[in-house]
């Protein structure tokens, strides 16, 4: 494999790891603060997608599709916590992932029933088509590559937003003492609604950025659900710093090991064996990658005890 | 308000006797339901020792549903096919008997369970709920992947496997013998919930510092509970794959997992025959709704956040009188 | 009359982050005596607890117990050795009977955590077990009540009963006192006059009246540092404690 | 060849044993029930969660033709297999034990009708697929009570590797899902292909971002793509692809670029070749009045799922005027004589009852707003799958 290749592909696993970030930093977050796990973030995902399809459909402007996008997530964020989540904080876990199992149900069929079966339509904008050459020589999609920037600008906005903002300082003492938050003076019901409102919005951001280029259907939300948990396992859940790290080694190992581990396995097997069994083994990577982490650190690279 | 025994007689009743009518009416459909009801029961029956006594919230337990389905799958098409399983070092063949494919199910689920609750455990609360659930989709995938054993496609067993004494290709038949399994899958984990080991695991589960400063090492505690937990669930998957004479990748998916996690929210977390009550109601939905609309997902989901959020003791626990989480 | 030492602490040290929560505590517990842990808030009392426990590993120091280094044992193994253990908020398990409780407790001394088949609450000799620890600490007419639905003062009674069951060779206790009622804390003083004959208690109060009444020795904790160990009068005189504690106290 | 021998002995040898075995049990209420004439369908699709899509068009297709046959002696009834093989065996069990059908039809996908059709045939009902053709059911495992109205699976791959072929390509880049009809596909597809290969890929199911195969293709050198990946894979790799700035040209079977999909994909489509034994502008009358009456029915452009179950039930219904269902050697002869007016224009089975067929190069166009196909040649005529010479079954 050659060098450029091989830059291209690191490119490819940071693009993928960015996106999985914006999913997973809206867990996490909403697990910190709130100590909820929300199933129902992969809906959120697809809310994103569907209404920048739609928008960009009625609008003809793609950027209008993208604020479509993050505000009716942030609607329908707002709109679940304010009816059901907030009744879930107080209950355990077990009550919460099947609470937000149910909603899956719900905003699966009925995003069929008001979409219908078939895929939607989005396509890139017509500034951000095509390719554009990279130092080296590499020519690398400019969507991709906007995809990246946006993440990493999401991903240094939140820093921003915790450390220094005073949302970002109710967000941390939240995290910490939910008491503490209450004697401060703090609205803890209105805060936990806008946490909540954020984190979807970032996963209708996720969702909207990605149907670009990938098919917008029903059902989307829930593989990219199930990668966002690996990532904050990894990272250590209620860390956004984890977030990222975990985000982009599970987008490099994942993207790495599917093009690298055929290659090494046609080494010394028959090629279309090696593929075949290349393949199935790089499916299972990130999980294996998970298991070592947990072997050697239970609460993720970046978890507190 | 009725005591617990009784509205586990009720329950049990019920399903046996849904069957013996529609037997008499000739709807031999209403004994496939039954018999399914059965099975997933016996799946929802293994979870909850985990979920409900230990408090271990799997979201993966599909995976020892679907290692079960797929023991009796390998064991039985090579059996079909007259090929050995293996040759080297020694000689193992595929075999029809059920009997033998309830074994290495058991033990077959009960090591993958050993194997992924080993690391899970290591974690707790949020953890461990995401970590089972990539688990079971790693072996998802690696099951849709590997093409020895058909792959998605999955594999048929054209005729049931045989038990001694029985034809199990007659649905009141087999539904006899599921159901027997069940009997006996709730009878050990009855005892199991009242023995030391049953007390010490739910003991842990309503205080963990409690279980370990009286000398109880909660890991070893837990993990047993996993194991067994697992092994039940594969004993379904055996089950189900014959009820279907058909296993597939599905049978692994992540909406399986929680496909069992509602039989016990619907019946009743920790009661002993809550998955059964939950199992039961589960098809009737399936049916009923699925009748009514192509949407009918949206009704299921409206149904379970209600009994979630506003009926927390589910069935079981809205007719009986007993709040007590455990099997005193 | 010093006994033979049950339990040593050496040279205890832990931090978190830039605090250091235990500087160096040395200490021990002597066979028939109370030897009390007093402190400010903060000064690492729950900390030096826990790494007696086991709950914590300490950066540097050991615990000997028994005669034994008991450094690497988690907080099973540790109780399995004796070390018994009482918690500030009680530790209990809500849902189960006062007697179901106490059983538990029967259960982990037995070593029968894996008994998977005979019933828990048939079995003779765990209740025996169980009911002595609750005839002891007076609570055998409530044995069959559901904890969560016991009174304070009850549940660190029951508390104290599953410690028992465990045949304990040493106590630890975090402040049995608080919460109770002045009736309350002048019976547990009374029992605890005559269980530490039984073993030996490290006991963490705030409670002052009862540490005066009952210690035989006492230990000052501040900022991870023990900076006095002494009988009762001895810490009452000391200079000091008198700054660094009881000065607080009086003032508070 | 990934089918692997036991798979197909074994359905050999079983079919005929579980057909005695089910016998025992059904087979008593299934000769009680032989009533006279009227036909009873059970259509098996899915329609609900992801793949639906395929399933409603499979069931409205169906309709259509049931609705103007105006036929009382044909009750069909129709049931949700969400695309779980698990669900599906469950309605078949249901439909035959409960509704007591003669036929069973409508599975859209390979792994449900291999759990489904055997054992339907094993309990003496016809089988008779609107979609879904695996090899397995093809060749030794071929079955005189089903029949294949659609294709055989490898069709549309191999009628690929012979536009390949004819277009002069010579390194070819080709990748599919690892699954079983993926494997299949490739294989398929290199059976009628004679250049090399630049590259050969399997992509994880379900995949969605296919950045790293694209940047493999890049630096392959491949002079061309072809590539197998149904429903939302395919949409996401062409925009994906059409975004990459790559150039080659690109091949596919119809699945990737039927009516329902081209809508989602857009302009990363148009001019893309594909293979398909049917097309809304293949010249027929019986085509022109589907094409309009099923537009009218349900105001969307039909499918190829639509127009192959339009073409099945019109099959049925063409037996069912010819023969009594009672009488299953009749019936069974009269469907296989496949007398009926077909979209396709002209239609026949080969003696493993799969059907003998033009397979057409379509190209992806936009008629105003709507992107469609138009045929612009026939790659294979009166093709016939490799698998029939395995069959047992004769002409």
């Amino acid at each position: 494999m050659s060098i450029i290749l091989l830059i291209e592909q690191i490119l490819n696993g940071l693009q993928f790891g960015v996106m999985l970030f914006l999913m997973a930093a809206g867990l996490t977050l909403i697990f910190g603060v709130m100590g909820l796990i929300n199933l129902a973030h992969g809906s959120l995902y697809m809310i994103g997608a569907f209404a920048a399809a739609a928008g960009a459909a009625a609008t003809g402007s793609f950027v209008l599709g993208l604020i479509a996008a993050l505000t009716s997530a942030a609607l329908f964020g707002a709109l679940i916590e304010l009816t059901v989540i907030r009744r879930l904080y107080a209950r355990d876990h077990l009550d919460q992932v099947l609470a937000t199992f149910a909603l899956i149900l719900i905003f699966s069929e009925a995003t069929r029933w008001v979409f219908g079966s078939f895929p939607l339509f989005l396509d890139t904008p017509a500034f951000l088509s095509g390719t554009v050459t990279l130092p080296g020589g590499i020519l690398y999609s400019k969507y991709r590559l906007a995809i990246i920037l946006i993440g990493l600008a999401v991903a240094v906005g939140l820093f921003l937003l915790i450390s220094k903002t005073r949302v970002g300082m109710r967000i941390r003492a939240g995290e910490n003492d939910r008491e503490m938050i209450g004697a401060l003076g703090v609205d803890i019901s209105v805060l936990y609604t806008m946490v909540f409102a954020l984190g979807a919005a970032l996963a209708g951001l996720s969702g909207a950025l990605v149907g670009a280029i990938q098919s917008v259907e029903v059902g989307m939300g829930e593989p990219v659900l199930i990668l966002a948990f690996v990532v904050i396992v990894i990272g250590g859940i209620g860390s956004i710093k984890g977030a990222l790290a975990g985000a982009i080694l599970v987008g490099l190992t994942d993207t790495l090991g599917r093009t690298l581990l055929p290659v090494l396995f046609a080494s010394f097997m028959d090629p279309s064996a090696a593929t075949t069994v290349g393949s199935a083994l790089a499916s299972m990577l990130i999980y294996i990658l998970m298991a070592g982490v947990l072997l050697f650190k239970p609460t993720g690279l970046f978890g507190s005890a | 308000m009725l005591p617990e025994r009784m509205i586990n007689l009720l329950i049990l009743g019920l399903l046996l006797a849904v069957p013996l009518v529609a037997l008499a009416m000739d709807e031999p459909f209403i004994i496939t339901l039954a018999t399914k009801a059965a099975v997933l029961a016996v799946a929802g029956v293994g979870l909850n020792l985990a979920l409900g006594q230990g408090g271990l919230v799997s979201f993966g337990h599909a995976a020892y549903f679907g290692v079960g389905g797929y023991a009796m799958g390998i064991l039985a098409s090579h059996a079909q096919s007259y090929t050995p399983l293996m040759e080297a070092p020694f000689l193992i063949e595929g075999t029809k008997s059920m009997l033998v494919i309830w074994l290495v199910a058991i033990v077959a689920s009960a090591l993958v369970a050993l194997l992924v609750g080993a690391l899970s455990l290591r974690t707790s609360g949020v953890y461990f709920i995401m970590v089972t659930l990539a688990f079971g989709q790693m072996l998802y995938y690696f099951a849709i992947s590997w093409p020895a054993y058909g792959g998605e496609d999955g594999l048929s067993i054209y005729v049931r496997n045989g038990f001694p004494g029985l034809n199990t290709l007659d649905p009141i038949q087999f539904f006899g013998l599921c159901f027997a399994v069940l009997l006996i899958v709730l009878f050990v984990v009855n005892l199991l919930n009242k023995s030391p080991f049953g007390l010490a695991l739910n003991g842990a589960h309503q205080n963990e510092e409690r279980a370990r400063t009286v000398g109880i090492n909660v890991y070893r505690l837990r993990l047993t509970a996993f194991v067994i937990s697992g092994a039940i669930t594969g004993l379904a998957g055996a089950l189900f794959a014959d009820l279907n004479r058909f296993v597939s990748p599905t049978m692994f998916s992540w909406q399986t997992s929680g496909e069992i996690m509602v039989f016990i929210i619907l019946g009743g977390v920790a009661r002993l025959c809550g998955p059964v009550a939950g199992a039961a109601v589960y098809i009737l939905l399936e049916h009923v709704l699925g009748g009514l609309s192509e949407y009918w997902h949206i009704y299921l989901g409206a149904i379970l956040l209600f009994v979630v959020l506003f009926a927390k003791g589910g069935l079981v626990g809205g007719l009986s009188r007993r709040e007590v989480h455990h099997a005193g | 009359m010093p006994g033979e030492v049950i339990l040593d602490v050496r040279d205890l040290h832990k931090s978190f982050g830039a605090l250091k929560a235990s500087d160096g505590i040395s200490l021990d517990l002597r066979a028939g005596e109370i030897h009390a842990l007093i402190g400010p808030n903060g000064a690492g009392k729950s900390t030096l607890i826990k790494q007696i426990a086991g709950g914590l590993k300490p950066d540097r120091g050991a615990v000997h117990f028994m005669g034994r280094d008991v450094s690497a044992l988690s907080v099973a193994q540790r109780a399995h050795a004796g070390l018994g253990r009482t918690f500030q908020i009680s530790a209990l398990a809500m849902e189960y009977t006062v007697m179901e409780n106490a059983v538990l407790g029967a259960i982990g001394q037995s070593g029968r955590t894996f008994g998977f088949f005979r019933p828990a609450m048939k079995d003779r000799a765990l209740l025996d077990s169980a009911a002595a620890a609750l005839e002891r600490v007076g609570l055998t007419d409530h044995a069959s009540a559901i904890t969560s639905e016991l009174s304070h003062g009850q549940r660190r009674q029951l508390e104290v009963a599953v410690a028992l069951t465990l045949a304990p060779k040493a106590f630890l206790m975090d402040e049995p006192m608080a919460g109770m009622g002045a009736e309350g804390s002048r019976e547990l003083t009374g029992f605890l006059q005559d269980l530490k004959h039984q073993a030996p208690i490290l006991l963490v109060e705030h409670d002052m009246d009862a540490v005066f009444a009952l210690a035989d020795r006492i230990s000052v904790l501040v900022y991870g540092k023990i900076i006095a160990t002494g009988s009762v009068d001895e810490i009452r005189s000391n200079a000091d404690v008198k700054t660094a504690y009881l000065g607080e106290e009086d003032a508070a | 060849m990934r089918r692997s021998n036991w798979e197909i002995m074994m359905t050999m040898k079983f079919t005929a044993l579980a057909a005695a075995a089910l016998a025992m049990t059904f087979g008593n209420a299934a000769l009680a029930d032989a009533h006279s004439g009227k036909v009873k369908i059970g259509l098996i699709t899915t329609l609900t969660g992801g793949g639906a899509a395929l399933g409603v068009d499979t069931r409205d297709g169906f309709m259509l033709a049931i609705d103007q046959a105006a036929n009382d002696a044909v009750e069909v009834v129709v049931e949700d297999d969400q695309r779980k093989p698990d669900v599906a065996v469950q309605v078949a069990d249901k439909m035959i034990q409960s509704d007591k059908v003669d036929i069973l039809t409508g599975i859209v996908w390979s792994n449900l009708a291999l759990a489904v059709a055997p054992a339907a045939n094993a309990q003496g009902k016809f089988y008779i697929s609107t979609n879904a053709a695996p090899a397995q059911l093809a060749g030794k495992g071929c079955n005189k009570d089903y029949f294949a109205v659609s294709y055989q699976n490898d069709n549309m791959h191999e009628a690929a590797g012979a536009h390949a072929t004819a277009s002069g390509y010579t390194n070819a880049f080709i990748l599919a899902p690892n699954y079983p009809a993926g494997q299949d596909s490739l294989t398929g597809f290199k059976r009628l292909y004679e250049g090399e290969l630049a590259g050969e890929l399997y992509t994880k199911l379900g995949q969605t971002d296919y950045a790293a195969e694209i940047a493999q293709i890049r630096a392959s050198g491949a002079d061309s793509i072809f590539f197998f990946l149904p429903g939302g894979m395919g949409i996401s790799f062409l925009k994906q692809y059409a975004d990459s700035g790559i150039e080659l040209p690109v091949i596919g079977p119809s699945f990737s670029f039927d009516q329902g999909i081209l809508q989602a994909v857009g302009d990363a489509a148009l001019g893309i070749h594909n293979t398909s034994q049917w097309n809304k502008d293949i010249d027929n009358p019986t085509n022109k009045a589907f094409v309009e009456t099923f537009q009218e029915a349900y105001d969307r452009l039909p499918t190829l799922y639509a127009a192959q179950a339009f073409d099945t039930a019109n099959l049925i219904l063409a037996a069912a005027g010819q023969a009594d269902i009672a009488d299953r050697d009749a019936f069974r002869a009269a469907l296989k004589a496949a007398d009926f007016n077909s979209v396709r224009g002209k239609f026949r089975f080969g003696n493993n009852q799969h059907p003998i067929q033009d397979i057409y190069v379509r190209e992806v166009i936009k008629e105003g707003d709507v992107y469609t196909n138009k045929i612009i040649s026939t790659i294979l005529t009166d093709h016939q799958d490799v698998y029939a010479a395995d069959c047992g079954l004769s002409d």
